[in-house]
């Protein structure tokens, strides 16, 4: 039987041993009245044969698409050692590691993650992971509403630059808790965050949350609002892709006390795009908040022996010991692709990271340069990006991206998903992944596209 | 050894990076990063050697027996860890248009159905991203539900007390006060404990079924009856539902929503920590409030239904659709399997759990609840002798490490003391079992002999016990230079 | 630098150690009439992201054929845990295991590989492996040119049937010693062994060399054939499939007293198609020739404990003890393999290893049956076949091959190869990875190619 | 505990099987099996944790520094694993049209080209399985040259007496007859003895350079001259090449034909004892003689080049073409590395190979050729702790096991009484090796104060030393119910 290892004289014995005539028996506490007999609706099982057959042709219908689409979820070299080490069966295969002497693999693991997740984010602690960047925000507002008792209100300031995804996944994540998001508005010539702040009082506002770069790929002045909202006494909520930030000002040196949390997508780390999951959400705080962290968190210690080891620690901040009083319900995290991360970021290293950062920068530029130079298309904000910028395009985003879906191309995202007048617009990345063939052949695919959709559009 | 201590100034692994990567001289100088992260400079085989050295210090389900109450630790089948990890899944972005995604959202479509039929709850959403999102969601539907209704005076949720942790903290994410519900002495709800606490503050109850002492809550019909007539929704905690696929359906039950652990149900590795998969599925009068997306078919097609589609739901739990990955594994795992073998799953866990209660009970160790049969878990307590001995069960567990099995879950739930709450789950063979009680005793006789070499335990593992207290106390959380 | 750890610090370090003022004074010992400095023909070294996808081009290149091809090696269900697990560093990245206690994984595992190996074949011991099946045959040949003493000369005899790449590998590698190799005739109706054997006398012939099933897919008649060797003092060498022989009758109980020694490739049992390698040779054998035995050899002893364990034994009689005096020259063998094999065939069983030789066969019976229902083709010969047959077509077998690879199937082997005569004949091998749907296409192209060749003719 | 061990009659794993494969019934019951063969009943958990508990029992390059002189324990990259490893590879039958292995057949071309451009010979065949097989093809081609000639004279072998063992095991298999040849105090051949063995039996000397004693036989040129002008040829044991790449070639020192080994220089993984591969090369005299196949390029396309484009060819050596998914292996990490890394492979394992060798030296340890540079490996021996302090090579080997190193080489090459022969490979770090040199003198120590904790090593592996003899003695190859 698939997975099951009993042979028929086992069973005879422990039911025997168990004092009972079949397995049946061992439901008999079920009321007779809610007991069901089979799941005939389902199909029978397949072989793994016949099962990989299926699975191929599944796979096969969704691959092979050259990928200039980000948005969140962004395409880059995996290195092969990176998941041949994580997918051994003692890392894919053992669970959350509370017995610690017996974990000390994933537990050292996490303890080096959080060190260079901090370090990378400029800041004091990680936890060992959320579920993903969305959530992870949406835990960061819940957090700063904990930290900050300055505060007079739950308001929330987002930036209405940020992802929509992650607007709507805090609405849904800390709506229930009578928590105030307000949005801060962004200037539609730059992309960028207004640069005249609205007019607030100290203790009116929790927290502001600033997306680096943001839904367009525009960098923004980070330090302004960070120092902005400080004099405010709010805290700063970073939302930051994390290959960027081998590049870009890292949160913690934002203006003159840094930014008290970050937390986004920790995808870009190794983790391939996969539907959009698993990833992971990350979050980085200042040592005078870790106590109003969520999520796991791995601390060096000893053994009664006096040699450093690795458990769990700051428990009583979760809900398996807190309970009703925890600071948050998460339990599973994404142990998994947090190791996958660690293994990345070991392997590719502070230079590597930023060679992948600046690679990436350099061919979104050549795309946007070509791109640009034809008629009829136009860069949509007028500000400093990275690795991923808009386009306004004579016809809907939405014809382009069909056009070039034909050429095997995924041109991007079409961005009437924001608004609908940004339906001619086209929000476009690219990758160290893409080589100078894959943008011309970009650039040739949408020269052509629009060449049909006029003659189209004439006829 | 940290590998930061491995690391040396300057030393590169090009092979991973792009090469000849130019300047961003585009970007102004006070928005770029000024100081590298400390990061490690470490060569390829250093980092391969470092990590596959640290995985040996794990146990883990490929190396050991780890009956590890509540978290179904079954084989993890290779074979669907490969075919869901098919370079088309890999590189397939979510927001990749239907017309190129119809593999996954196919998988996504019939895994819906399928925890649809074994839950008998008419409709599923499959992004909370682990249990405890699922719960999240779950009990937000009921929130939004009443809300829906104009009934704002329903504040309050009850939870039992064997509840796991995640339960009572869910219903405070999601702006509820808590009751807790005790337990009667044969692990059921206390049905008049809970006639007294409902009422019109009542929105739900938080329930498991068979519970977390790994027994079957007989009465859980009164139990619906009981809170459907104060105005209130249950909710079914499916972390459990290992143990009754094919016997039963929490839709019977009376329950109207529920969220399913794909990460222990549906075999999908737990990866040391996560990834999970916890997706939630309700009958129809809270179908309207499942969270987005979820995954539609008009016979021909398969597609993406979002909040136009569900102007209802809760809304969006994360940035995409969820745990795509442990979606497609607990697709490949149930097709694997089908209807045949998914029934076989709770008859096999079930016997597996009370062929060792019985052993454990014939070799004299104490059992939670005697006169009950075991679902696909069951307790013994260690409280004897602590008292006795001066053991613990969590000596008793570390020692458990020294030979060579992970320990069960210890001290959960909380109601019963010195306690193991033991899941063999069904992929454990026999033999397995009788080595794991050959063990058990082996220790109790140690206890008895030699105390302290159990109280020192492990002595085996690459440490010894860890001072946790330290740990919280000098908070050390990440390496510094 | 790839795959070098140093810094420049460490470099001069180390000169300065060893007292040299660059690396390349090291080299000073080499004439200098002989140093090159540079390698600079070559190419400039890729980065992994790069060869990445020009070697995804290559692969993409070579795949996606229905393969109906067998010949000597054979597509077959793969469970995923077999390569998951030899893939493991500590498989994948071990030396052999000359330092038995740092190695007793691999050493338990060749163990039980010459275990389950010996039970498939029905004999005493199996060796650790060998190159491949066609050498393994030359080795069990000069094996048995030791083994035999009874010979007055080392005259073998071959199947004529056996594959011919087969023999063309002995000739190479036997004929250097002076063994003189003659052919044993196949019948041309049934394309087995002709039923009445050559004239021999006692102490001619060292050993008869059968292949069961024949390079055809034919049943030999495998009891009277070694019945008739053993009575001329001759040792029996089998050449089997060892799927094959999940099925048909194991060499151990051929005739009276069993084939004496028993080779052929591992490569069924998990090893994938792979270009041609790696794979595996197997060699048993009867206890009384274990001495005879070329390659390496597992015993299980005990440590100073009296704790079982497992080490390499018998090593006088190879190589690297033994030198000129060595059964073989073999050193390093196809371990890798070995570990697929083992862990093949204990996911597969006994009874699994049956289904998949059950499975193929119906599934061969199933295709041919439709083939030979076709007018104008006929199956070329009249025997019990396994899993592989010959069918006789109205056109060249080239012709048909290169019709149906235009359909993405790669129809078999185009018997020409082995004789001019045999160039309208087709070798097809239906193994357990196709289905009713497989066969059908097969069936509809190669009707659809006669037709158009037919048309073709006519023109 | 074996894996028969666990079994369990009945126990049917049926998820690997095909379902309802029907009986064989055309086929006559006096050619089928009538009794299973004795496999283990295991579920598929079993197998993998069997598996996984066993690979954990391994030394291994991805778990321990593993300088096993003249084995080339260097890094494995796992990108070169993971991209030979590619579906379209996996999957494409030894046997297919050219038209359809262009993919496989270009890198196999082109691995030809960088093999033939640095030995400084201009044609390869990559046939060969493994090095001793690269010796079989190119003694055979010696010895087919000589007859090709008509020269049947030549029925003798030269072998330096520190080759290793495959090198004379190869020319008697080739039906010559062997004369050893003697080494000089420095490790350098004999020459006079060489001018003393060579004659019209001659009919060619198999080297290596740098040899089994890792020293660069610097009369190399007078060498060849002398087998040569007897008309002899040179057969170069390419073993050590490691140690040259991009410094100097076999083909300008006078070799005629060669064998690399791809699991060596190239970083093929061994896998335990395999798979290899040793392609030839040679030079235009030997070229005609090349085992089939090799691959050929008219400037389109890729194809076979088989016996009949190559009539003199000594013929085929395995079934197919050989060990093809090493070759494409090699040629993954050749074109990785590309001209400037596969310089720096010799400059580095030259340079670890040197660096280790002075720090044991000045460490006290004894060095077998102190006034010699070490090539890519170097030897020390322990005759003087053999006789002082009773502790061997052997026992010291078995004690670095402890310290969790592999133990290098020992006892080989034969001439070097109480010999390590050690190669740390350039993918090792200065910190691994200094680690190493601490170990050796803490061990050195141990021998002093306490013979027997080394006499008795190891003590902290699976096993404790093995009884070789009661191995062979009582021989037990296989399990028996
Ligand atoms: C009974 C019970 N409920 C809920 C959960 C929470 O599930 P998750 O860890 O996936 O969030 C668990 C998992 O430990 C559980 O055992
Ligand atoms: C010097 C030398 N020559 C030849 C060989 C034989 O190579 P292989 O083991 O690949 O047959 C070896 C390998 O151990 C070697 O070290």
């Amino acid at each position: 039987m698939p997975f099951i290892p009993h042979t028929e004289d086992d069973v005879k014995a422990m039911l025997n041993t168990i004092g009972v005539n079949s397995t049946d028996d061992l439901f008999d506490e079920i009321p007779s009245g809610l007991r069901i007999r089979n799941l005939d609706a389902l199909d029978s099982g397949l072989n793994e044969m016949a099962m990989g057959r299926d699975m191929k042709e599944r796979a096969e219908r969704d691959g092979g698409l050259a990928c200039f689409l980000g948005a969140g979820a962004y395409e880059h070299h995996i290195p092969a050692a990176v998941w041949q080490i994580t997918g051994r069966g003692e890392f894919l295969t053992a669970y959350t590691p509370y017995q610690a002497e017996a974990s000390q693999g994933t537990l050292q693991l996490l303890y080096e993650y959080q060190t260079m997740m901090a370090h990378l984010m400029g800041l004091e602690v990680s936890n060992a992971s959320l579920y993903d960047g969305a959530s992870a925000l949406a835990e960061a507002v819940l957090m700063a509403v904990r930290a900050n008792t300055a505060a007079k209100e739950p308001r929330i300031l987002i930036a209405g630059n940020l992802h929509p995804h992650y607007r709507q996944t805090i609405e849904a994540l800390v709506r229930p808790q009578g928590i105030q998001l307000e949005t801060l508005p962004y200037n539609d010539k730059t992309g960028c965050l207004e640069a005249q702040f609205p007019k607030i009082e100290n203790g009116d506002i929790v927290a502001v949350v600033i997306a680096q770069p943001n839904f367009f790929g525009g960098i923004e002045e980070v330090d302004a609002i960070t120092d902005w909202a400080h004099q405010h006494q709010a805290l700063v909520i970073a939302v930051v892709n994390p290959i960027a930030m081998a590049l870009l000002k890292e949160p913690g040196a934002w203006g003159q006390r840094g930014a008290d949390i970050v937390c986004g997508e920790g995808q870009p780390l190794g983790i391939p795009l996969a539907s959009g999951g698993p990833y992971f959400g990350f979050l980085c705080t200042k040592m005078e908040y870790v106590r109003q962290m969520p999520g796991r968190l791995i601390g060096r210690t000893v053994d009664q022996e006096g040699k450093p080891g690795f458990s769990l620690t700051l428990q009583a901040r979760e809900q398996h010991i807190r309970r009703a009083k925890a600071t948050s319900n998460i339990c599973t995290n994404q142990g998994l692709a947090v190791t996958a991360a660690t293994i990345y970021m070991s392997l590719l290293g502070a230079s590597g990271l930023s060679d992948v950062a600046k690679a990436s920068h350099a061919n979104s530029k050549a795309l946007c340069t070509s791109l640009t130079a034809i008629p009829g298309i136009s860069l949509r904000f007028n500000s400093p990006y990275f690795h991923e910028f808009v386009i306004e395009c004579p016809c809907t985003a939405d014809a382009l991206i069909l056009a070039l879906l034909k050429k095997n191309i995924l041109a991007g995202l079409d961005l009437s998903v924001l608004s609908p007048e940004l339906d001619h617009c086209l929000l476009i990345c690219v990758t160290e992944t893409k080589t100078a063939d894959d943008i011309n052949a970009y650039v040739q695919a949408l020269e052509h596209a629009l060449q049909h959709i006029a003659t189209t559009v004439e006829d | 050894m940290l590998i930061f201590e491995i690391s040396a100034k300057g030393r590169r692994n090009h092979l991973q990076a792009p090469r000849n990567a130019p300047e961003a001289n585009d970007i102004p100088a006070h928005l770029l990063r000024h100081k590298a992260p400390l990061f490690p400079e470490v060569s390829e085989l250093q980092v391969v050697r470092h990590y596959t050295q640290l995985s040996r210090k794990n146990f883990s389900i490929d190396t050991q027996f780890y009956p590890l109450g509540s978290c179904t630790m079954k084989y993890n089948p290779r074979g669907v860890h490969q075919l869901a990890s098919l370079e088309g899944f890999l590189q397939h972005h979510p927001l990749t248009p239907a017309s190129h995604s119809q593999g996954y959202l196919q998988s996504a479509y019939e895994l819906q159905q399928i925890l649809s039929h074994i839950t008998g709850l008419s409709a599923v959403s499959l992004t909370p991203m682990a249990g405890a999102q699922g719960e999240f969601a779950g009990v937000a539907m009921i929130r939004a539900y009443h809300l829906s209704r104009g009934d704002t005076a329903r504040t309050e949720f009850l939870v039992p007390d064997a509840a796991h942790g995640t339960n009572p903290a869910t219903a405070v994410m999601c702006g509820f006060r808590i009751k807790e519900i005790p337990t009667d002495k044969h692990g059921d709800v206390d049905l008049d404990a809970l006639r007294a606490a409902v009422g019109p503050h009542t929105a739900g109850i938080m329930l498991t079924n068979p519970s977390t002492l790994g027994v079957f809550e007989r009465r859980i019909s009164d139990i619906a009856k009981i809170i459907h007539e104060a105005g209130g929704l249950l909710y079914y905690d499916g972390a459990n539902l290992n143990a009754i696929l094919g016997k039963c359906r929490p839709g019977d039950m009376g329950f109207d929503v529920m969220h399913i652990n794909l990460h222990k149900t549906f075999a999908t590795p737990h990866g040391g920590g996560g990834p999970g998969s916890g997706p939630v599925a309700a009958n129809e009068r809270l179908k309207p409030f499942l969270p987005t997306p979820t995954v539609g078919y008009d016979g021909k097609r398969y597609r993406w239904l979002t909040e136009k589609d569900c102007p209802q739901s809760i809304g969006r739990l994360s940035a995409f659709m969820g745990n795509a990955g442990i979606i497609l594994r607990a697709n490949i795992y149930a097709r694997l399997l089908g209807r045949e073998g998914l029934c076989r799953v709770s008859e096999y866990a079930t016997l597996n759990a009370n062929y060792l209660m019985a052993r454990l009970q014939q070799a004299g160790f104490t059992l939670a609840f005697p006169d009950r049969r075991a679902s696909h878990e069951f307790i013994i307590t260690f409280k004897k002798e602590a008292k006795t001995l001066g053991v613990s069960a969590k000596d008793i567990a570390k020692r458990l490490l020294d030979y060579g099995v992970h320990a069960p879950t210890t001290y959960f739930p909380l109601l019963v003391p010195e306690c193991f709450l033991i899941e063999p789950t069904e992929t454990e063979s026999k033999e397995e079992l009788d080595n794991f009680v050959n063990i058990l005793i082996t220790i109790l006789q140690e206890a008895h002999d030699s105390p302290d070499l159990v109280k020192q335990a492990p002595h085996l593992l690459p440490v010894r016990r860890l001072d946790d207290l330290k740990a919280a106390r000098e908070l050390d959380l990440t390496w510094r230079e």
